[in-house]
């Protein structure tokens, strides 16, 4: 069965391509913008830095997280979804997430395939970098979103419908969120803001690997076997990774070198900063001891609860994140034990957690001040922007949700979800790839 | 004084352990070793290059324990490490000519 | 005879140096040029991503690839070449590449010990950007390439011996084809197009590979022992790094943060997403089973195949580039034990292959819609820029072989190439290096 | 008594942030000076560069040095450090090494919390950058510093004595030597230069190196246990990521994409190159066998020796610094048995040698014909500048070792400064952490 | 019944499994142990830092036999194991007084 | 012959195997074994998820002795490997019907 899911998927792809060959019209733009290279120079990079948080930053930060016998199974997540997804966002999904906008709900068909999309800038997708740059950035976005997913059916999910949920997933949950908070869809419209990605990253993939864990059922032994992580330094390597691409993702969401990059990324910085120390100080206190894999967390929560107000802030409403997020994602997480469903390397507690917050205190700290192109907070005077941030967070949490468990039950249709028991025993790497990890 | 050695499939270790530790056994000594047997190992493909790999990872347990428990100990075993499928695995009972808890210097069942 | 080769190496070192000392003159140049403060940016950042991809890139990816008593070994291989053709690069290597043109055959020596080249730009080679840029960027080419190669003789070679071929190959393969299709020798004068190395970097490696791997015969136990990768997660942290640092090596060969830039970039993500997409189900379907190795390796082949196309082409191009990549280079693997020689690490099935694909490829699809400065290709109407592609293939294969052949030759008479039949059963690490990976 | 410890530093920083919540003050500064993006993105990319340096970078070159019962310990240094002093940077360690003079001797406080550290250009830090990038920037260095120092004590400190220490030591050692040769201070003033941090960052970190190895005394069985390096391709993965990141490191600190950023960065990677190769090859014709650690330790110590010339130097006084590197560090570790302490990670052999050696090194090659905002150097005929280098290293090397060894003994009273005999012997993960490496 | 004890060196592990096989041997535990003997270790050098490591990698294979076999399978271990060079290593016979299947709870010869 | 195997803590390893060789013992070998028993594991904590680990890193070291040397082994063992404190280990003895050196085919005492 799965064998002929490969046939399908490699005939769907080849016919694909068939019809698409041809070098691209020549844009129609006019190219009176100019392209600024120092601009470029940093959207570049920090579409590498991004590229590098995904492969190999968060497979490796996810596959030091599980027991030995999943590792690889768990970097392939990363590197399919990434391959994969890629592959859609250049035929269909770019063109749905950032097409001339129909109706404030979905970008239309015209860029299928990057027709039109060229190296002269788009007005309103970066003035002074190639369009193309801008398409770039967004596909590294679009990339590792679902892979942040994968780390709560992390160790039980069949390869071949981790694969296709997440192609489904990247075009019928992110295109559309894309769309409604970058695009110029109705959220835009209603003056939404999310500098880098709170609610169309974290949130949707929080909210998504909730429904993802309940819908898959716990691991066998969870609660009572020993289920450590099986290779710490691993983690902290992709930790490493992270906290540096992290710099490129929210500085490079200024689409320039400019001011509002540089007080993105100092931001950026200084909430992982503080959300390392305080989860740190959380664990001490709570338990006794600092643990290395709590500084790790504790990083990876300020910098996700950071990500949609990076841009719109000042270092100290930064460490106010920071600190929350520590505290906040920590307790969310030991305290998950009470909910009882199995989201095996804590996507909703960092990530669903952090993105709330972080939206929520977008609409709370955010000042022109700091980005005239941005808004002013409920701290600055402005609760009607903070309502909206409210509205946000509700209306992506349930759409992501909704359409998750719709797509996972299509796909439990067609192939099952879950790996057979005797699998799972053996593990994934051998069960699913026919590979040992070490040797 | 026996020397009781159980070749168990590695996730039963733990289940083992504490049916031993029920019928009163303090002490237990494990190793991970590889079996060969007539249960069958598993595949590899690297780069279309194929491995097949005839080894299966066991866990040995060495339990040494005074006569009148050989039978407790070996119907503990027995039951808790059977799942009824191949490589369930070996018990072998050996004698023991002598025990010293290196700690007391003491000998023979009061060591174990 | 080690240490009496260590003593003569090192006095050589000191004579060179001693010899060269001094500040090289100030550039003659006139200033006339400008420094483009975005493109060199772009150049510097693009030179530190290739040298992340030799070193610890290309280093672990190989390095996870051996048996454990190896790994140290094929670590060693990449940082010491990346240091020694670094110093050759600075005191001669340059000059032959990229040094003022000698009968179209070889560059001179005006540029010795970098003397001449400053921070003014060079009219050809990148004029927006510093010479300095420019040499520095083309290092990192030069010290990859022979590295590329060491993964046909892991495993094997005597260090010594290593040490010597890829000093010489450096000087007598590497340098001259440079010369001839990058620094203005006579294939670039007769119109042949290798944007990033498919043919410099890519087939001659590939083709001193496999005959690096005929000359110094199969590897012990070849064939009848397990000789699984012993680490799988550090290769796969090797291709994660290659991938990112590909972005460099394809969007730093447009010299600057343009258009030409980012339209490589899209294509050599995209070829290498679909290499692992392709590969992946080429396997699927072949062996009934998705190895993560396969991806990673469908990945690697894909953006090498794309290299010397990524500036001419869009994105479809792209695709079916990455798709041919990893159909071919799949198969070529497999069908290796056909022809009965041990290229350890299958440098051949992918270098080799990808290079000659990319080659042909880009004498195809090359377009000069994409790049008024490149060429049209088959597809296009131009059969005689095809033709000079295919002349390239040949040369570049034939002129590798045959000297690789003879630098073997002359010096398995100096050491011997191959360690002994117990220091290999050791393994490299200990017998070489008196260290332990793991303890 | 560690949780008490705990609950003091978190009621501490509460109270930080408390009082200085709110948007910083729009900056006061006239806007005269104009934003470059180029040479914006290459100060941005750069502390990215220098961030990737300290983690994942010298985490796991430390980590897999140590015994892997200590791998955790080793790394969670790296990023508790990183995260401590960045905090404490923001807050007021910034404006002690670079707010506006007082006396030679320290920055004001005019600049606590970031207070008008805004992204217009300020005229001295980076007249073409935001001010808050060359805050930033320079934040990294702060961070790294001393977790360099961390080596020296590592497998058998206290974890909250290592917090405070380092926190400590970031206020009191490194800031005011920042501030005396980078922000103004009195051995600016003199003429002192120092690139990229040969003595603010490599003397002062391998002085107090030496002092916590004597003060802390040796490990146990230091001289009779086995102590290998648990896990040497995680150290060169480390080294990679390192040398990667010093590019960032040199070639950053020419605060733009310019001449002397490619001209450092060149110097860099040829003292690197020359340092790996010559340690090699000292260590061949010493030991009868080249090591891969060996090579490692050679490329640091050639980088960490050419830090405060490269922006001053050419290419060949960068390949004698590198051999002076990696024969003298290399004698330097291979002699400290003599002296009888146990620098556990070699600081002092790489870090304290390497600087001193760069910063004379400095005074006998810079050349304003390669640097014209640098100075000449005693082979110039300059000895007045020579003498002001030396002047340097003494004053430097004094001021880290006695402030550090105060540090100490002030901590020892409050906390003590080594793990207990039976937590040392258990290792540091279990002990401090409660958490294992591997599973 | 008897359990044949062999440390032999690592890489003829194959070789003498499938000499066991061969002559009709069903199953066997391996071990992954450090010898310690005549045959001398190797040297490790670490930033000038010297250690003489005395122990060696070595296998264990242990199996469990009928008395009848013994002979069979110490003729074909020492065949099969033996380089010559020191090191090859040390077979061992003891008594084994007792085998359990677990799987079946058979006991002695069939159980092995 | 005998077959002493002694369960010890790691750290005494190397203290024991030379107070072996001072007694003339040539050979032996190890065995890396987690323990059970009285002496208490340690705590992990992952993400607030804690784990009691019970077993303990132990060392196995057998020699095979001559009956003459086996109360000199087991004096040395017991003195060497105490530290006093629980978990010192145990040794047990047990009676070894053959040896045989693979390299020679030597039999008996002259095989250890
Ligand atoms: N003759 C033997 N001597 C020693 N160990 C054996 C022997 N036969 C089997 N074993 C061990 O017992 C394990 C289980 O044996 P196997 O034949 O696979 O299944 P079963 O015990 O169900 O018959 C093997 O993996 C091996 O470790
Ligand atoms: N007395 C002994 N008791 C237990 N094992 C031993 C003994 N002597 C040797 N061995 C094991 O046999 C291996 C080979 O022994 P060694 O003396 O090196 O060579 P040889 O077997 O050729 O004499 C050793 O590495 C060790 O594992
Ligand atoms: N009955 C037993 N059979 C086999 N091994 C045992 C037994 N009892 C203890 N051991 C081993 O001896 C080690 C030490 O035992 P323990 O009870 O912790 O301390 P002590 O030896 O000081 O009484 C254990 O870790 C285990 O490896």
């Amino acid at each position: 069965m799965s064998t002929r899911l490969a046939v399908v998927l490699g005939a769907g792809l080849g016919m694909l391509c068939a019809s698409l060959v041809g070098v691209p019209e020549a844009s129609a733009q006019v190219a009176a913008l100019k392209v600024d290279t120092g601009d470029t120079a940093w959207v570049l990079m920090s579409s590498a830095l991004v590229l590098v948080m995904l492969v190999p930053g968060l497979a490796l930060f996810y596959g030091g997280l599980v027991r030995s016998k999943n590792v690889l199974g768990t970097i392939m997540q990363s590197f399919m979804i990434l391959s994969v997804v890629s592959l859609l966002w250049i035929l269909i999904g770019y063109s749905l997430a950032f097409g001339p906008d129909k109706g404030g709900v979905i970008g239309g068909l015209d860029w299928v395939g990057l027709n039109g999309v060229g190296v002269d800038p788009h007005p309103t997708y970066g003035p002074t970098i190639p369009h193309q740059a801008f398409m770039f950035f967004q596909m590294m976005f679009a990339a590792i979103t679902p892979a942040l997913i994968a780390g709560a059916f992390a160790e039980r999910k069949r390869f071949s419908a981790m694969v296709t949920f997440s192609a489904l997933w990247s075009l019928f949950v992110y295109a559309p969120l894309a769309h409604w908070i970058w695009g110029g869809g109705w959220l835009a419209k209603l003056g939404a803001l999310d500098f880098a990605g709170g609610a169309v990253v974290h949130i949707s993939s929080g909210a998504a690997a909730l429904v993802c864990a309940i819908v898959l059922g716990k691991r066998r032994g969870y609660g009572t076997d020993y289920m450590a992580p099986h290779n710490l330094p691993m983690t902290l390597l992709g930790t490493g990774l992270l906290w540096f691409g992290w710099f490129g993702f929210n500085g490079g969401s200024a689409l320039g070198a400019n001011g509002v990059a540089i007080s993105a990324i100092v931001a950026t910085h200084t909430a992982a900063s503080m959300g390392a120390v305080v989860w740190c100080l959380a664990e001490w206190m709570h338990r006794g001891k600092p643990t290395v894999l709590g500084v790790a967390s504790g990083a990876v929560a300020g910098l996700a609860t950071v990500t949609p107000a990076s841009g719109y802030i000042g270092p100290f409403a930064a460490l106010l994140i920071g600190a929350a997020a520590g505290l906040a994602c920590y307790f969310a997480i030991v305290w998950k034990g009470r909910f009882g469903y199995d989201d095996s390397l804590d996507v909703v507690g960092i990530h669903g957690v952090g993105g709330v917050l972080g939206i929520l205190a977008t609409g709370l700290f955010a000042s022109k001040a700091i980005n005239s192109g941005g808004a002013d907070g409920l701290l600055y005077g402005n609760p009607s922007f903070f309502g909206v941030q409210v509205l946000m967070v509700v209306v992506v949490a349930v759409f992501s949700a909704v359409v998750t468990f719709l797509l996972l039950k299509l796909i439990d249709g067609m192939t099952k979800l879950r790996v057979e028991p005797e699998e799972e025993a053996t593990g994934l790497d051998l069960s699913q790839h026919n590979e040992r990890a070490y040797s | 004084m026996k020397l009781i050695e159980a070749i168990i499939k590695p996730f039963k270790l733990d289940e083992v352990k504490d049916a031993l530790l029920e019928i009163g056994i303090q002490g237990m000594t494990v190793t991970e070793v590889k079996g060969f047997g007539r249960q069958k190992g598993h595949k590899e493909t690297y780069r279309g290059q194929e491995y097949t790999i005839e080894f299966v990872p066991k866990v040995k347990i060495e339990v040494a324990v005074p006569d009148s428990q050989v039978q407790r100990v070996l119907d503990t075993i027995t039951r808790t490490a059977k799942t009824g499928s191949i490589g369930d695995g070996k018990i072998f009972v050996r004698d023991l000519g002598m025990a010293v808890r290196i700690r007391t210097g003491e000998t023979g069942d009061t060591a174990l």
